[in-house]
């Protein structure tokens, strides 16, 4: 299990496979049969408005202990075998991600219903906040879109 | 980084030594115009008490929220001397 | 968006990383803030057996029109702006990956139903058939695990 | 691969020249002993009837699906001369 907040890009489909290969295979050779992710882009567009860059705050500390808090919860309502969590924080431009969410389990009802339940954890739990800069100046994003 | 408060000193009380960490984020640090304070509290104190005496006596704005040593909780939470206490609004990661 | 079976092996997260440089993002850049994905591995055991191998059969032309069709419902019930689906035939050893599934949207929402839907949707419509080798000779898979 | 059955000609009737192609996938295939069949039909044939023919009389076991022309039916549904009649177990892929 890897849970990481950074300000460094990073590039979801290459660190899905790199863990998979360097953790989840290793570790559980033969026993995962599905593999539920999410990963999250940032848009350049955002309630009707045009976006030039975003910023993404979090609360140091308090962010990878709800992430943890997060993750123990999944691992306890589901039958899982390993997951992943990335946060981007810091300056964003359009077409890069912002997060990623991945779980492995035997079976693909686990996988399918912790992998949105993470997601929207993450996004109704974890203290990140998102000001993007339009071309009339910079607001604060004040609440996520519905989930479901 | 917009920068630290002065400490807020409880103006009635002598100094007890009792202090708790505040911090603030977003949109509400630029409220606040800094990126939290060290408060002194009495020997009974709520989060409450806490946003009061760093805030200067602001109303608590009713979706902000609470956590006491990077827990979520709510402002009738009491509070103890060294508890880091912060105040944010409604996130938004993800 | 693309649709194929295949009796090569492919590597999921190289195709997906693929497909979203090549495809997606060219053709949407800036629009998609969301990526569900769904990986189903060959696993070493079934219903209390070690499996050796698998032999996936599928019924050549009906299968790929399944599939389009089950596509095609996937973006008339939701708001898609692309999809990835990729299933393995033939022989396959446990740890290879059998399917893949992805759709791209602009919220999350509609990813996540979506990528869920068509998983099960192929699970139950699409003609594809599994044949274990197990330690004591073969046997065809009946039917499928619970989705929901 | 099993291999392809021999054309099947409906005994009662005279050679009209109208037949069918039908295909048995997976379990099925291997309990039928062959890939399928050409099947000869009469002027109003259904599936149903396919299958009779094909099979040399069995009954429809009851889980098995149907596809005419690579599209899901069932066994009521009418076939016309150069229809691809399918019959084939619950599917188990993904």
């Amino acid at each position: 299990m890897k849970i990481a907040v950074d300000t460094a890009p990073f590039s979801p489909w290459e660190a899905l496979g790199e863990y998979e290969r360097e953790v989840v295979q290793p570790s559980f050779p033969g026993k995962y049969g599905a593999a539920a992710t999410f990963v999250g882009t940032m848009r350049d567009f955002n309630d009707g408005d045009a976006v030039q860059g975003m910023t993404l705050e979090h609360y140091p500390g308090m962010t990878e202990k709800q992430l943890e808090l997060i993750v123990a919860e999944a691992f306890e309502k589901w039958s899982l075998l390993d997951a992943l969590l990335l946060h981007r924080v810091g300056a964003l431009k359009p077409q890069e991600p912002i997060v990623l969410v991945a779980v492995w389990s035997a079976h693909r009802k686990d996988a399918f219903e912790a992998c949105r339940f993470l997601m929207e954890a993450l996004k109704s739990r974890a203290p990140f906040w998102k000001k993007e800069q339009l071309d009339t100046g910079h607001r604060w994003v004040e609440k996520n879109t519905e989930g479901y | 980084m917009i920068g630290w408060c002065d400490t807020v000193r409880k103006p009635i009380c002598e100094d007890n030594g009792m202090t708790v960490k505040v911090k603030f984020f977003a949109s509400l640090k630029e409220q606040m115009g800094c990126d939290g304070a060290t408060v002194e509290i009495g020997e009974v104190a709520t989060a409450a008490d806490v946003w009061l005496q760093a805030s200067g006596g602001k109303a608590l704005p009713p979706n902000v929220l609470v956590a006491v040593n990077m827990e979520y909780t709510d402002q009738n939470q009491a509070v103890k001397s060294g508890d880091e206490v912060a105040f944010f609004p409604p996130v938004t990661g993800g």
